[in-house]
């Protein structure tokens, strides 16, 4: 049932809106709304009750295993919700002065200076709101590092076809052109098209290290080399730093630029879809590009740095310094791990990354690599069993589900046929992946014994599997009253 | 160390399995050059949740809390207790977007809830699941605009000068990487509006859009129908810029001038987004059907699983980067999912007649707030033209000094607009939401009194 | 599976404890304790994985209608519980000293002066911390005040045989005999039996109105002058007041002493059986045996009347002044409701349990007190169809389980034979009362077509009917590892 | 009005239903006389829930949040953010008693982990699933004590004047009207703990039981061995009265002397409630399997459903009142189910090891502001004897007056002994938690120091 359908006219809840009705005489009438909204007239209870049980409709980390690659789905500390809900800090407007802002402020300060530890190096802003707005801002700033220079020829970013969506579209959205560059046989970027396709026309590379094909690119300083031989900057996807976070800088690998995703590696809610936070960081050359407000500290006092006191900035991508509730979560999180903790998130997420590779090999899945070390996910391809059984990756997803996991990430990256991309996360004891790699075997069981209960799957959810060629043709984006209807 | 459930036994079993001889082993093929600079000398030692506790605690506190009546883009609205208790449970709080739908119908319907309501506020036929923010929103729209509109050739697009200072700053720095040329269309220094005439002089050229925001920047209301008809006559597309909870007392871009606005976006924080300095908020968009395949961010339909149940999924996939990759309609991914969960519930418990009477006295109390201050000698309402829960007052001092004083007393003033505008002198934007009482109204009148006092 | 079963020796939660193991050297080994609790070795992750999952297993008022009569599951708001958790709330420790404690003892002082007018009693303790310490308190008051009097005989309390079970067991706590009062057809109490009954032996009678057969006991007056001329007292058993709040008071009726549930009345959470709140109201005569502490006002200045002010007083119930936060939250509710809101109350859950009762009755269902008119609850029976055609009132409260309501409460009062005692509660929308009587039409039909639906009921909930005499035969109250079980 | 769903149209539709002409005629059974009365003038206008929250907050500030140093029975830990959070889902938050086992096996299995957890932090075998608070909850124990106790006729219980006074009061409140005679036993005022040889004027006497503190109100260890044999020698029943926390630490009463304790009770609130002013807590009851039967309160049993899976229900019920009446163990109903929530979660996220690892600061803890306020001229350490993390220190003035000096410096200083204690002189009994620093302690001693000075 919708919210909609519980809703009764003239139905109110009068504590959560004033008691009096102030009557409205100056503004005119042509200005004046006629006909009052379609939201719910419902009883707080009705809200509660319906929206507390749509809940229990998902899976989540808090109450699934939620192997989803590329996603880095690890628990999410419930004391960083608390504390960046605290009275105090919901209620300080974006607007206070710096006198009023110094402990929020302070906060952002030191998150700033552990990020720029982290991936080594020189500046961070924190202001992006997302991985592809962080991507959005690095590409910004290499463009408007060549356009400082008075260097216009640069007009191609180049991409491997293994990159994430965002990286491509990113590099349009900043008037670029995307060249993509393939992956060899072994998941690494294929060194000789690479230096055949820079020149002087490229602006830059995208790259993630580790890949999304759950590799880490072996060859890195030579690509640097060779992309920055060629006057191109090299810009660093960052999303997921989950497995090298104290093993190896970013910045030590020859990057300018980078955006982390603080909603993966540093456990800020996914929220079903957002909010998150990208911050990017930026080696020296890029320092004076980077978007404002960033804060600064002088002396004992934090204050925002904005325009003026950076120039060349490429300028502001929120209205106010991004999503800083999700920040204070991250700046939580930072500091329960400590930096011992943040070596031993990246050993345990490849620990647990590498087991279950090497346990559902075992058990007869097909590695994407084989060859390689897992990084903080793998892929899994079913090309075999689709060939011979006739079952997809996404039936085995979906018959995952019916078992109590959520599906890893399906064809993801597009380059490998059928694959499912897994990416356990520190957080999950081996008992947890014990218990995945039973289920991942009955499933390799029914595959060959009764195909129905994958293809039929999921059996035991809310809903049976969705037409998604109907949604996308039969268009229904919003309810409408039987009347209208 | 937190958050890890390793035994030492678990692990010993896992590099058994694995083949490796201890972790270090799984770091292999990182070049070793690279691995030697990587320790974190300068990340403090972990801390107890205890400690940090304290810590954020005693850092809350220190901000102090001051008597708000700024808005300016955050407005400080009451919201219900149920709203976070909800959207924190653990099944919307640390769920990802829903690409399982199957495994996440609550989030997808809960969407699909958002987008009726957003397009109904709004009028508009579809609305997406959010983008980050407002001033991004605009961003986003004026893109699609001129995707959207195949009429036009260019890439022109006006921006009056009553949209919010750092809205626009935010659209340049987005667009003009895609040689988008961004029009500022001065105002009216007496009335905060744009008068219609200053359109006239791009009358007959080639206009991909007009962004019209409602109420604007200074809490004025524009000529909305006129502004909307002139776009529509010149082959512009219109985009509505509007604050969601006036839509509860103004009428929904839908319904200006002749045809409506084709676009509308704005800012969803006073839907049920605590201040929290700055974010996270969320940015909303909606459009008329026509245009939704030029709509940027996720969008959720309904439709039936194989017994003909209904259900949830999210749809017009094709647009998005993840599919479409360079040819995506935006880049964006991650949105603001939980705070659009948020939303949906604020919006639920006030209902159409709740949110009518928060708007209503937010206007009243800002109305209020004005008749206080403007009884203090030299201070002047300035702007005068209808307006919605925000003005502008003109102070005998700079505006900036004053607030600093302000401040001192845990007011927070208002939002200095000498910077933006110098035209309008010491000028000062002010706001009373519905959660100022009477008699914060009279404390900041007091302060204000004492501080100008010659 | 249980928390024990997640358990791993040697896993644990740095972040949850303090870093450094102190050295305590200054207890002697013989004090010591030398083999660890068996508490669960969790990771935090497994614990709120655990616990979330869990608490999906409850039907609950913020998921299901929960018609359970005599509880008054009515919904619960949350900003109850938001303001009660307010930091500053939950940091004041039980001896601050007067000077740091006006904000909470105003809401104390309020909500004692609150309850007095909504009783139209003389004074309120609000210590008893729950309605059977309530009724405690207020036995002990009536003994004291015999006592006080050097009025020794008597030394038997009157309970109807429809009494709450606290009723009588509250009576043998304080050392009285019970003697049953029988339930004339009509609901009311037998009058002519209590005239026979009541003596010089007779310290007082505890009465429910409305009785928890849901009636409203209408020669009230008469049985107070009955039981005042014998020099007995009236204790008021206002567990539930939702029926009567603002149309009657209890010290009208001529009840000396009354206990509350906040939990039902006003609307405090029931916490999967607690806690609750008990407080106490008195006539005058009663008064100087109140239990410690009650709030006192002082021009401006709250503070704590405690044993030196009140030299004749039960003395205390609990180490401080009992479920303090559970206070805060019906402070809350009542504030919130007014004046105006708490008539509402009565009202509403008035009508939808007669709304509810006229329609179950049409739909072919038997109640207790046909010719009744509902208060907050009413009663079905299900003698007919038990006899009929063998099922029980625990078939179709199991079987509503299936349908997604929680049951009525089942065979209480024991004196109506297979009753369901149904309690809708103010804050169900009337959709919602129709969708239950359509799940009991359907199961009434199925009592007559499909016997079986019902008697093996309930099929879709985590578990099947659970064998309550294997339970309490072959006892299992605690896990025990395997080696040791 | 808030919280009531019906609509003008909904209310006609059923009141035609009932056949009723109004809602006033529905309670035309109450006599008239009785009606007219029934005005609450008293009581104030509704508010909203913005406003109320205002008032509260301003409350709850108002109260001032004081470094606290005191114990006595409360005391300040530490709880994960996880805790709450999960207990107030609500699912937890909203749920009554699990009557209808099937509709409730969440509650149920988190408390037959509770009573597992408690089983064996104690030593005993069985748990009930909690009663009110640790004052009633040794009321209880007592008399179950008397009635368990087959052996003995007599209905005297030996209570040491070294628990807690508070305590003491309670008992004596609940336990009179059934002809219970409490016998106090004096302590040594040089060392604070019950020494055996005040036990032996009741040798060879008919004595029911025996409730053994430890630590005792005081911080001080009792001789629990010595205490437990006493009573089993001559008949009675020991009851073991602990602080939870401290049973990480020290012995579990199940190994008391030669036999142990036969019943355990106690203060449930070091184990995840906050200090929210002395409840609402939980207290806790245990005792060895032969008594379980006389035990009072909820108990939850593991069984089998109709297929032979295992699940959780509520059992031995005919104990209980609402199946025995008046021949019921207590008359307790409702007791505290969503702290004992909480205190499972609590208990799992501290594990042995956290739980461990927090008594120990506590300790150490108070060691360190012993030293540090004994190091002030005039303030002396009392009763030379083990201690759990709680202790009493003689001042030079009389402890009211410095603690209400204090308490103007924001400093909860203590608990004053002299109305309970006289015989202890200037006494004040202390106590640093974990959640301490050594700032806090310096801060404190500062204080004192200047307080104190001459
Ligand atoms: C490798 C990679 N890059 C970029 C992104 C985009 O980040 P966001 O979704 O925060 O915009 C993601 C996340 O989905 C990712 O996995
Ligand atoms: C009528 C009646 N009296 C007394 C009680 C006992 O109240 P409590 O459970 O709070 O002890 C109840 C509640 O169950 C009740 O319904």
């Amino acid at each position: 049932m919708l919210i909609f359908e519980h809703s009764h006219p003239g139905r109110r809840n009068p504590s959560q809106a004033p008691a009096d009705k102030a009557a409205i005489n100056d503004i005119p009438e042509k200005f004046r709304r006629k006909q009052r909204p379609l939201l719910p007239e419902v009883s707080e209870l009705q809200a509660v009750r319906h929206y507390t049980r749509l809940s229990q409709k998902n899976f989540s980390i808090d109450t699934h295993f939620y192997p989803l690659g590329s996603c880095t789905m690890k628990y999410n500390p419930r004391a960083c919700n608390r504390l960046a809900m605290l009275p105090g800090f919901l209620a300080r407007h974006p607007h206070a002065p710096a006198e009023l802002s110094q402990g929020f402020l302070a906060c952002m300060y030191e998150l700033q200076e552990m990020l720029k530890e982290v991936t080594g190096m020189k500046g961070v802003s924190l202001t992006p709101m997302a991985g592809a707005q962080g991507e959005f801002a690095g590409m910004a700033m290499i463009r408007a590092y060549h356009e400082a220079r008075g260097d216009s020829r640069r007009t191609e970013i180049l991409v491997p076809d293994a990159a994430h969506g965002t990286n491509p579209a990113t590099a349009v959205m900043c008037g670029y052109t995307v060249r993509e560059i393939p992956t060899d046989a072994q998941g690494d970027v294929d060194i000789e098209v690479l230096k055949n396709t820079v020149g002087p026309q490229t602006a830059g590379i995208m790259l993630t290290n580790p890949s999304t094909l759950g590799v880490f690119e072996r060859r890195i300083v030579e690509i640097a080399r060779i992309v920055h031989e060629a006057g191109g900057l090299l810009y660093y996807d960052g999303a997921n730093l989950n497995a090298i976070l104290g093993k190896v800088k970013p910045g030590d690998m020859g990057f300018d630029v980078i955006h982390m995703n603080l909603h993966k590696t540093f456990s800020t809610p996914h929220g079903g879809g957002g909010p998150g936070a990208g911050p990017v960081g930026v080696s020296e050359r890029l320092l004076p590009f980077m978007p404002v407000p960033v804060v600064d500290r002088d002396g004992k006092t934090y204050r925002l740095l904005t325009e003026k006191d950076r120039p060349q900035t490429i300028g502001r991508l929120s209205a106010f310094m991004g999503n800083a509730g999700v920040l204070l979560r991250a700046y939580v999180y930072a500091r329960l791990l400590g930096r011992e903790g943040m070596h031993r998130v990246a050993e345990f997420a490849t620990l647990n990354a590498n087991y279950l590779m090497a346990r559902l090999a075992q058990s007869g899945f097909d590695l994407a690599f084989p060859q390689r070390r897992a990084t903080h996910e793998f892929i899994v391809t079913l090309k075999r069993q689709a060939k011979e059984l006739n079952v997809s990756a996404m039936d085995v997803a979906k018959r995952l589900l019916d078992l109590g996991y959520h599906a890893p990430t399906t064809y993801f990256p597009l380059l490998v046929p059928e694959c499912l991309l897994i990416e356990p996360s520190e957080t999950e004891a081996k008992e947890e992946l014990d218990r995945f790699i039973a289920a991942m075997r009955q499933i390799l069981d029914e595959a060959q014994t009764a195909p129905q209960q994958l293809k039929a799957a999921p059996h035991t959810l809310p809903v049976r599997r969705l037409d998604d060629v109907k949604a996308a043709r039969e268009l229904d984006l919003t309810w409408k009253p039987a009347a209208v209807a | 160390m937190p958050f890890i459930p390793h035994t030492e036994d678990d692990i010993r079993q896992m590099l058994a399995a694995i083949g490796a001889s201890g972790i270090e082993d799984l770091f292999d093929e990182i070049p070793p050059e690279l691995r030697a600079e990587a320790a974190l000398e300068n990340i403090p030692d972990g801390m107890s949740e205890m400690d940090i506790a304290r810590l954020m605690t005693e850092r809350a506190e220190q901000d102090g809390r001051p008597l708000c009546f700024a808005g300016a883009g955050a407005y400080d609205h009451h919201i219900p207790a149920a709203v976070w208790e909800i959207a924190t449970r653990g099944e919307f709080y640390s769920s990802y977007t829903p690409y399982q739908a199957e495994a996440s119908q609550g989030t997808l319907q809960l969407l699909y809830e958002y987008q009726t309501m957003m397009a109904s506020l709004t009028g508009m036929d579809v609305s997406n699941a959010s983008l980050y923010d407002g001033a991004s929103a605009l961003a986003e729209a004026v893109l699609m605009a001129v995707r959207a509109n195949r009429k036009s050739q260019s890439k022109r697009v006006l921006l009056p000068s009553t949209v919010h200072p750092v809205y626009r700053k935010v659209v340049h720095a987005i667009v003009r990487t895609q040689n988008i040329e961004l029009i500022e269309l001065a105002y009216c220094a007496e009335c905060g509006h744009t008068v219609p005439e200053a359109l006239e002089k791009y009358s007959g050229q080639d206009i991909a859009a007009l962004v019209i925001p409602q109420p604007n920047f200074f809490g004025v209301l524009e000529e909305v129908d006129a502004l909307t008809d002139w776009a529509h006559r010149n082959g512009a597309l219109a985009i509505g810029l509007v604050n969601p909870v006036s839509l509860a007392l103004l009428a929904p871009p839908s319904t200006w001038g002749e045809k409506g606005a084709d676009i509308v976006c704005g800012e969803g924080q006073p839907l049920g987004a605590p201040l929290s300095s700055g974010g996270p908020y969320f940015g909303f968009l909606c459009c008329k059907q026509e245009h939704v395949r030029q709509m940027p961010g996720r969008i959720v339909g309904r439709t039936v699983d194989l017994d003909g149940k209904p259900g949830f999924t999210l749809t017009l996939q094709a647009r998005e980067q993840h599919i479409r990759r360079s040819k995506a309609t935006s880049n964006i991914c991650t949105n603001q999912g939980l705070v659009v969960t948020a939303a949906t519930i604020h919006m639920s418990l006030l209902g159409p007649d709740g949110l009518e009477r928060v708007a209503g006295a937010c206007h009243a109390n800002t109305l209020a707030l004005i008749d206080k201050l403007t009884a203090i000698p030299g201070v002047t309402k300035l702007l005068d033209r209808p307006l919605f829960h925000e003005a502008v007052l003109q102070l005998p001092r700079p505006a900036g000094e004053v607030l600093r004083e302000l401040a001192a007393q845990r007011v927070l003033g208002g939002y200095d607009l000498s910077e933006d505008y110098p035209e309008l002198g010491h000028a000062l934007l002010i706001c009373a939401t519905e959660t100022r009482t009477v008699d914060d109204i009279e404390i900041y009148a007091n302060h204000l009194r004492r501080i100008l006092k010659p």
